[in-house]
C-alpha cells in the first residue's frame, strides 16, 4: 500500500484536482435541481434543457460581445448575463404556464410535465442553434494555464477551470448556505421544504415560494450550462446526459440538501477523475455505483432527513 | 385513429391490398413501369449528436435532389425525398423502412449514418428485396460476414480509412515508440481502435500503448484525460471522435498544450477544422473518411469540385464535409446504376432485381475522383490524409502534404476478413505509399 | 353489463381491428406489434404506478430481454423458447434486483431504478467484445415452435404472439388487481403504513408487482427484438423508460386497456409526425403529452371510459 | 389472571424530552385500560413502542410469555396485537367495505392473485362487522369521502378485523361529535367483548374512562403517576390537578 502510493500519489494529486474541477460544475447543475425539488416536489426533467439553454445563449452573448468589439474581459460576465436571462424568463414562464397547473396532481404526472418539456424545448433547442457543435472557449484563453509540478514535469491546468470554477462553486455553496439560513425568504424556502403543510398553515403564501424557488433553480442550471461553455462545444443532446447525471446527485445527496448536493458532486468527480486515472472503464458506472451504495447504507440519501408518518 | 392520419391510410390501404395479393417477391421481378418520379429513402441523423453530421448530409441530399430535377431528373424522371431520422432507436428505424419501402413504395434506400443502423437495415432490405445503398456508415463487417444481392456501399470503409493514417504516419513520422489512444466509448471508437492496432501490431511491431481511453459517448469534458496523457506523454496520440466531442478534446488539449508534447492523428478531423479554427496547431495528421476535401489538389474534375463546394457554401454558408461528399457519392452512383441499368433493359425502365443488377462492377464519378463499386458491393474509394499547416487564405487549418491512397492498396480484398487481412500486412507495406502532395 | 365485460368486449375489438389494420397495411403489422409489446411492458409500469412508485429504469428488462434473445439466438433459433428463455431470465433479474429496491419508495425507488438500468446499459457498451456494443446484435431468422416459416408468415406468427400475449397479460392484470394483493398495491400508495400494522409486509406486497412488471417488461423487450431482429444498448437508455412512463399516462393508468391504447397512439403518433416532420418528432410527442396531462388527465381510457358511462346513464 | 402485555423499564427520549422514562405496567387477559394524562405526557409512544413503530432505548415488552421488544410491527400484529390511529389510517382510494375486507385478507393471508380481494366469504364477514360498528350505510363509499367520526370507526373496525388478542386504540374518540360518543364507545365495548379482547385506550374523556375502563393507567411525564381501579384513581387530587384538571375543570361537578 505505502509503495502504491509513492509511485502514485503525484498521479492522485492530479486526479483530485480534476475531480475537483469538474464537481465544481456537477455542483452548479444538481444544487439547483435540488433545490427545486426539495421545495416544489417536483422532479424537473427540463432542468437539463435550461442547462443546455444556458450554455448555448452563453455562447451566442459571448460572441456577440465578441463580434461588438468589446474587450476580452467582458467574456466573463457575459457568462453570468446568459444565465440570468435564461433563468428570469424562462423560470417563471414555465411555473407560471405549466407548473402551477398540476401541484396538486400525483408526482407522476408532474414529472411527466417536465419529461414533454424536455422533449419540446430539445427540439426547439435544434431550431434556434441549429446542430453543429456550438462553441465560445475565449474566457479560458483569457485566464491561461497554472503548471502544476508533477515529478520532473509540469502539467498545465486552465486556470479557468481548477481556480475559478470552485472558487464559483464554493462561493455559490456558501451563498446559499446564508441566503437559506441568514434571510427571511430563505427561512422560508427552508420551512417549506422541511414541512410543507406547516408552513401552509403558518401562513406563508406557497404559490410566491414555489415561483421563487423555480426561477432561481433555473438561472442555477442555466448557469451551470454557461459556465460548460467556455470548455466544452454544445451539441444536441447535452441535457439529456447532463440530466441524468443530476439525477444521481440528488437521490445520493438526499432531498434538497444543498450540502448533500457539494459532496455528493465533489464524490462523483473526484471518483470519476481517479477511475480515469487508474481504471478509465469504470468511470461511467461512477456515479450511479456511489448512489447504490451509499442508499444502501443510508436510504434517505447522505443528508436526508427521515420522514417519519405521524400515525 | 387520428383522423389526421387519413392521406397516409389511405394511400396505405391501396398499396397494402397489392402485396397481400403479391407476395414481394413478385413484384420485384415484374417488369416495371417508367414512373413518375423516383422515391428515394434517406436514413440519417436529424436529432442528437450525430446529427453534425447527420443534417449535412441531408443538406446535400435536399441541394443534390434540386439540382438533379432542375438538370431534368435521372433518364428524365425527376427523384423525391423521404427522410428518417435514426436517432429514436432501431426499432423506430426499422419501422420506417419498412413503411417508406411497403407503404411509400420508395424506389431505393439510402442507409444511415450509424454503424448499428446499417447492421439493421441492411438484412432488412435484401429481405423486401429492395435497392440499399449504404451511404456513410463505417463498419466493415457488412459485406465480410454475409453476401447480399441488393445492398452496395458507395464510399469505403472502417478499415481502410483507419489504414490510411497509419500509413501516412509511419511515412512520415517513423520514429514513434508510445502511443495513446482516445476515442469515443461505442462501436466506431472501438472497432477503429482494433483495425489501428492490429495493423500497427503488424506494420511496426514493438509500439508500446500507453493508455487506451474510452470515454463515454457524448462525454463534454476531456479534461481528466487530457492530464492523463499530458503526464504521459505518448509520442503519437490517435482519435477516432468527431463532432462536438472532437472539438471539445482538440480545445482542451490545445489550451493545455497537449499538441506540443505528442502528435496528434485524427482520422475525421476534417469534419471539425472550420468549426475549430486555429485551435488546432500545425504539424498534426488529419484524415477525412475518404478522399474529401474542398481543397483536393488533383481532383478528377475540378470544375465538379468547385461547383459542389461553392453551391454548398452558397447555401449553408459552412464548407462542406465528407457526409456530404458520401451523400454525392450515393447520389452519382445511383444515377449510374439506372443509366446501366436501362441500358441493359433494352431502354426499358428497370426493376428493382435489374436495378440492383447493375450495381456490381458500376463505375461513377464522386466530386473528387472516379469510384468503382467491387463485385461483393463494397466501394472501392481513395483516401486522402495530410498534415496540418496554417495559412492567411483560411481561419483555420488546412491539410498540406496529402497523400492520396489509392483505393485497392488499402481496402481488405474481396472476400476477407479485415483483421486477418491486416495481420498479413508487413512493412514493406510502407515503401508503397504514394509521395506527399504539397498543397497549391 | 359490467366494467370487466366492457374491458374485454372492448379489447377483443380492439383486437380484431388491429389485425385488420395489419391486413390492410404490412409495415403497419410491424408497428403494432412493437405497439402490443410497448403496451404489456407498460402494464407492468401501471401496476407499480398503481402503488405510487415510479419506476425510470424498467428499460432495463425491456433490454434484458431483447438482449437475451439475441444471444441465445444462434444456439436456440426458435421464438417460443426464447420467449420462455427471456420470461425467466427477467424474472430472475427482477426478483434479485426487486429484493433491493422494493425497499425504496418515490424518487429514491425511481432513481435507482434508473441507475441500475444505466448501469446496465454502460454494461452493454463497455462489454464490446460480447455484446457488439453500439453496433448492436443481429437476431437471426427464427422458427416458431420448431416450424420454419418465410418472411410474411413469420411476421404474422410475431404479431399473433404479441397479440395472445397482450390479451393474456391484460386479462391476468385484470384479475391480479382486483385480488386482495392487487388492491393492497393501492394501499401502499394511499397508506402504507397501515399495512404493516396489519401483518402484512407492504415491501413484498410491491416486490410481487415488481417482479411481474418485470418479466411483462421482458417479453416485451423478448417481442421487439423477434420484430426488429436487431438490438442496440439504446433499449437500456433512460429516454427509453420514461418513454414507458410516457405511454402509461397517455394510455391512461385506469383500465388494463390503457397501456395498449397509450401504446398504439404513441407509436402512430410518432410515425405520423415522423412522416410529416422527420426532424421535430419529439416536439410534436411532447406537446401531445402535455396537452394529455393538462386538459385530459385520465388519458385516452379516461376519456373513453367517461364517453361510455355518460353513454349508459344517457 | 395473568398478564398479557409486560412492559419493564422501558425507556424512549426524542432529544432531551423523555417520552417513555421507565415505564413498568402489566396489561391483564381480558381488562379494558384505560390510559389518561396530558398531552405530551408519552402516552402514544407507549402504543408505538407495544407495536413495534418505536424502539425502546432500554428496557422489555413482554406478550403471552414471548418478547417482542423491538419487533416489527408486523412480526407483532401476527402475534395478536393490533392497534388503532388517532388519526385514522385508512385506504383512502377504497371503499370502506374494501378497507374492512383488505383487512380480513391481510389476518387470513393476502398472497393469492387469483381471487378477488370481494370474495363472497369475505365480503359477508366485513358486512357484519361493519354492521356491528354501524357502518353498512356507508359500506360503498370511498374512505376519503367520510367524515372524521365515522373514519375513526372505521379505523377500530379494521384493527378488530384482524381478530387481535390485544387491541391498543389510540383516543378512539376524539373527533367525534359529542352526542354520539357514548353510543359509538357502547357499541365497540359490546363487539370487543363478544370477542374476548383485551384493550388498551388512550382517552381524554373521563366519563368514558369511568364508564367503561376496568383500570386507569395516568402517564405524566413519560412515567406512570397512577395505577388503579377508575373510582380510586380519578378520585386522587394530585391526578384530579394534574390530568383530569385540564379535561373537567370542576371535578365531579359535572357528574353532579
Amino acid at each position: 500500500m505505502g509503495d502504491w502510493f509513492e509511485q502514485n500519489g503525484a498521479l492522485l494529486g492530479l486526479a483530485l484536482l480534476d475531480g475537483i474541477a469538474s464537481a465544481a460544475l456537477i455542483f452548479m447543475v444538481a444544487v439547483g435541481l435540488n433545490l427545486v425539488f426539495g421545495v416544489l416536489r417536483v422532479l424537473n426533467v427540463a432542468h437539463g434543457s435550461l442547462f443546455a439553454i444556458g450554455a448555448y445563449a452563453a455562447a451566442s452573448i459571448g460572441l456577440f460581445f465578441t463580434s461588438a468589439g468589446l474587450p476580452a474581459w467582458a467574456s466573463l460576465p457575459a457568462l453570468l448575463l446568459a444565465a440570468m436571462i435564461v433563468g428570469l424568463v424562462l423560470g417563471p414562464l414555465i411555473e407560471r404556464l405549466l407548473l402551477r397547473r398540476i401541484y396538486s396532481e400525483e408526482p407522476v404526472l408532474q414529472l411527466l410535465v417536465t419529461f414533454a418539456l424536455f422533449m419540446i424545448l430539445e427540439d426547439a433547442q435544434k431550431l434556434v442553434w441549429g446542430v453543429q457543435p456550438v462553441s465560445f472557449s475565449a474566457p479560458v484563453s483569457l485566464m491561461g494555464t497554472v503548471d502544476v509540478p508533477f515529478g520532473a514535469d509540469v502539467i498545465p491546468y486552465n486556470t479557468y477551470q481548477v481556480i475559478l470554477l470552485p472558487a464559483i462553486a464554493v462561493a455559490t455553496l456558501i451563498g446559499l448556505a446564508l441566503f437559506l439560513r441568514r434571510t427571511l425568504t430563505g427561512r422560508v424556502i427552508l420551512a417549506v421544504t422541511t414541512d410543507r403543510e406547516a408552513a401552509t398553515a403558518m401562513g406563508i403564501d406557497a404559490r410566491k415560494v414555489y415561483l421563487l424557488t423555480f426561477t432561481f433553480g433555473a438561472m442555477l442550471a442555466a448557469l451551470g450550462g454557461a459556465l460548460s461553455t467556455p470548455t466544452a462545444s454544445l451539441v444536441p443532446g447535452i441535457g439529456a446526459s447532463t440530466i441524468v447525471l443530476s439525477f444521481a446527485v440528488v437521490a445520493t445527496a438526499g432531498l434538497g440538501q444543498i450540502e448533500g448536493a457539494a459532496l455528493t458532486a465533489l464524490m462523483i468527480g473526484i471518483g470519476r477523475s481517479i477511475a480515469v486515472t487508474f481504471q478509465p472503464e469504470l468511470e461511467v458506472v461512477v456515479p450511479y455505483l456511489i448512489m447504490v451504495a451509499v442508499l444502501l447504507v443510508r436510504p434517505q440519501g447522505l443528508f436526508g432527513v427521515v420522514e417519519t408518518r405521524r400515525v | 385513429m387520428p383522423s389526421s392520419f387519413q392521406p397516409t391510410r389511405r394511400q396505405a390501404l391501396a398499396a397494402g391490398f397489392g402485396s397481400v395479393l403479391l407476395p414481394s417477391a413478385l413484384s420485384a421481378q415484374a417488369p416495371a413501369q417508367r414512373p413518375s418520379e423516383i422515391k428515394i429513402g434517406v436514413t440519417t441523423f436529424l436529432s442528437g449528436a450525430p446529427s453534425v453530421f447527420g443534417v449535412p448530409g441531408r443538406n446535400a441530399a435536399e441541394m443534390l435532389a434540386e439540382e438533379i430535377n432542375q438538370s431534368g431528373g435521372i433518364n428524365g424522371v425527376p427523384v423525391r425525398l423521404f427522410f428518417v431520422d435514426e436517432a429514436p432507436g432501431i426499432d423506430h428505424l426499422v419501422g420506417e423502412f419498412r413503411r417508406l419501402v411497403q407503404n411509400e413504395r420508395v424506389d431505393v434506400m439510402l442507409a444511415s449514418i450509424s454503424s448499428g443502423s446499417c447492421l439493421a437495415c441492411t438484412p432488412l432490405g435484401e429481405e423486401l428485396r429492395k435497392v440499399t445503398l449504404l451511404w456513410d456508415c463505417g463498419t466493415q463487417r457488412i459485406f465480410e460476414e454475409r453476401n447480399y444481392r441488393y445492398a452496395f456501399r458507395t464510399q469505403a470503409n472502417a478499415t481502410p480509412e483507419i489504414l490510411a493514417p497509419l500509413l501516412y504516419l509511419l511515412k512520415t513520422k517513423p520514429d514513434f515508440r508510445t502511443i495513446a489512444v482516445l476515442n469515443q466509448d461505442y462501436a466506431w471508437g472501438r472497432d477503429s481502435w482494433e483495425i489501428w492496432k492490429t495493423a500497427m501490431d503488424a506494420l511496426k511491431p514493438g509500439v508500446r500503448v500507453v493508455a487506451e481511453l474510452f470515454p463515454r459517448f457524448g462525454a463534454t469534458d476531456f479534461s481528466a484525460e487530457v492530464t492523463r496523457l499530458l503526464a504521459l506523454r505518448p509520442d503519437v496520440i490517435l482519435s477516432t471522435s468527431w463532432g462536438g466531442e472532437l472539438d471539445t478534446f482538440i480545445r482542451q488539449a490545445a489550451e493545455r498544450r497537449l499538441f506540443e508534447r505528442s502528435t496528434f492523428v485524427l482520422p475525421l478531423a476534417e469534419s471539425s477544422l472550420e468549426r475549430v479554427g486555429r485551435s488546432l496547431p500545425a504539424g498534426h495528421i488529419v484524415g477525412s473518411r475518404g478522399d474529401h476535401w474542398h481543397q483536393h489538389p488533383r481532383p478528377a474534375n475540378p470544375q465538379a469540385l468547385q461547383r459542389f463546394v461553392e453551391n454548398y457554401r452558397r447555401r449553408y454558408n459552412a464548407y462542406p464535409i465528407y457526409p456530404t461528399y458520401h451523400m454525392a457519392q450515393a447520389f452519382s452512383a445511383l444515377r449510374a446504376a439506372y443509366a446501366k441499368a436501362i441500358a441493359a433493359n433494352g431502354g426499358n425502365w428497370p426493376s428493382d432485381a435489374q436495378l440492383a443488377a447493375a450495381f456490381p462492377g458500376l463505375e461513377f464519378e464522386s466530386p473528387t475522383s472516379r469510384m468503382r463499386i467491387r463485385e461483393d458491393g463494397q466501394g472501392l474509394e481513395p483516401q486522402l490524409i495530410g498534415t496540418t499547416v496554417h495559412n492567411d487564405r483560411f481561419p483555420f487549418a488546412v491539410m498540406d502534404n496529402m497523400v492520396v491512397f489509392p483505393p485497392e492498396m488499402v481496402t481488405t480484398p474481396a472476400g476477407q476478413n479485415s483483421v486477418n487481412w491486416l495481420k498479413t500486412l508487413t512493412a514493406e507495406m510502407v515503401n508503397r505509399v504514394p509521395d506527399p502532395i504539397r498543397a497549391g | 353489463m359490467t366494467q370487466p365485460r366492457i374491458e374485454l368486449l372492448l379489447a377483443l375489438l380492439g383486437a380484431a381491428a388491429m389485425v385488420l389494420a395489419a391486413m390492410a397495411t404490412p409495415w403497419l403489422k410491424f408497428v403494432l406489434t412493437l405497439a402490443l409489446a410497448k403496451g404489456i411492458a407498460v402494464l407492468g409500469i401501471m401496476l407499480l404506478l398503481r402503488a405510487g412508485q415510479v419506476s425510470f429504469g424498467h428499460a432495463l428488462y425491456v433490454a434484458l430481454g431483447a438482449y437475451t434473445v439475441a444471444f441465445l439466438a444462434p444456439s436456440m433459433p426458435d421464438a417460443a423458447l426464447l420467449l420462455v428463455a427471456a420470461a425467466l431470465g427477467t424474472t430472475v433479474a427482477g426478483l434479485l434486483i426487486g429484493l433491493f429496491v422494493s425497499r425504496y419508495r418515490e424518487i429514491f425507488f425511481g432513481m435507482l431504478n434508473l441507475a441500475l438500468s444505466m448501469v446496465f446499459y454502460s454494461m452493454l457498451e463497455k462489454f464490446y467484445h460480447y455484446t457488439r456494443g453500439t453496433d448492436g446484435i443481429r437476431v437471426p431468422s427464427l422458427t416458431v415452435a420448431g416450424v420454419p416459416l418465410d418472411r410474411v408468415s413469420y411476421e404474422w406468427t410475431i404479431f399473433g404472439m404479441a397479440l395472445v400475449l397482450a390479451l393474456g397479460f391484460g386479462v391476468f392484470a385484470r384479475v391480479y388487481l382486483a385480488s386482495p394483493l392487487g388492491q393492497a398495491l393501492s394501499a401502499i400508495k394511499t397508506r402504507e403504513t397501515r399495512l404493516d400494522f396489519m401483518g402484512v409486509s407492504s415491501r413484498n406486497v410491491l416486490l410481487s408487482a415488481y417482479v411481474l412488471s418485470a418479466l411483462m417488461a421482458g417479453c416485451a423487450g423478448a417481442l421487439i427484438a423477434m420484430t426488429s431482429r436487431h438490438v442496440t444498448p439504446l433499449l437500456a437508455y433512460w429516454t427509453a423508460s420514461g418513454e414507458l412512463v410516457f405511454i402509461a399516462i397517455l394510455g391512461g393508468a385506469g383500465g388494463v386497456l390503457g397501456p395498449f391504447l397509450g401504446a398504439a397512439a404513441y407509436e402512430l403518433v410518432r410515425v405520423y409526425a415522423a412522416a410529416t416532420v422527420a426532424d421535430m418528432w419529439q416536439m410534436i410527442l411532447g406537446a401531445v403529452l402535455l396537452l394529455v396531462i393538462l386538459f385530459a388527465r385520465g388519458g385516452i381510457w379516461g376519456l373513453l371510459s367517461s364517453r361510455l358511462q355518460r353513454g349508459r346513464v344517457a | 389472571m395473568r398478564a398479557l402485555l409486560e412492559a419493564r423499564g422501558l425507556r424512549l427520549a426524542f432529544g432531551g424530552v423523555k417520552a417513555a422514562d421507565g415505564i413498568d405496567l402489566d396489561v391483564m387477559e381480558h381488562e379494558f385500560l384505560a390510559i389518561i394524562g396530558p398531552n405530551g405526557a408519552g402516552k402514544t409512544t407507549f402504543i408505538n413502542m407495544t407495536t413495534g413503530y418505536l424502539k425502546p432505548q432500554g428496557g422489555t415488552i413482554t406478550y403471552s410469555g414471548a418478547e417482542i421488544t423491538g419487533r416489527r410491527p408486523r412480526d407483532i400484529v401476527r402475534r395478536g396485537v393490533a392497534r388503532s390511529f388517532q388519526l385514522p389510517q385508512l385506504f383512502s382510494e377504497h371503499t370502506v367495505e374494501e378497507n374492512a375486507a383488505l383487512a380480513i385478507a391481510s389476518r387470513e393471508g393476502i398472497w393469492s392473485p387469483f381471487a378477488p380481494l370481494l370474495r363472497p366469504a369475505w365480503r359477508q364477514e366485513a358486512r357484519e362487522l361493519l354492521d356491528r360498528f354501524g357502518l353498512l350505510p356507508v359500506a360503498g363509499q370511498r374512505a376519503d369521502a367520510l367524515n372524521e367520526g365515522t373514519r375513526k370507526l372505521a379505523d377500530i373496525a379494521m384493527a378488530v378485523a384482524l381478530k387481535p388478542r390485544l387491541l391498543l386504540m389510540d383516543e378512539p374518540t376524539s373527533g367525534v361529535a359529542a352526542a354520539e360518543k357514548m353510543g359509538i364507545v357502547e357499541t365497540l365495548v359490546r363487539v370487543l367483548r363478544d370477542a374476548r379482547v383485551t384493550a388498551v385506550f388512550v382517552e381524554h374523556d373521563m366519563d368514558v374512562v369511568e364508564r367503561f375502563a376496568d383500570r386507569v393507567a395516568v402517564w405524566s411525564q413519560g412515567r406512570i403517576a397512577a395505577l388503579g381501579p377508575p373510582a380510586q384513581v380519578l378520585a386522587d387530587p394530585a391526578v384530579q390537578r394534574d390530568v383530569i384538571g385540564i379535561e373537567r375543570p370542576a371535578a365531579g361537578v359535572a357528574h353532579a
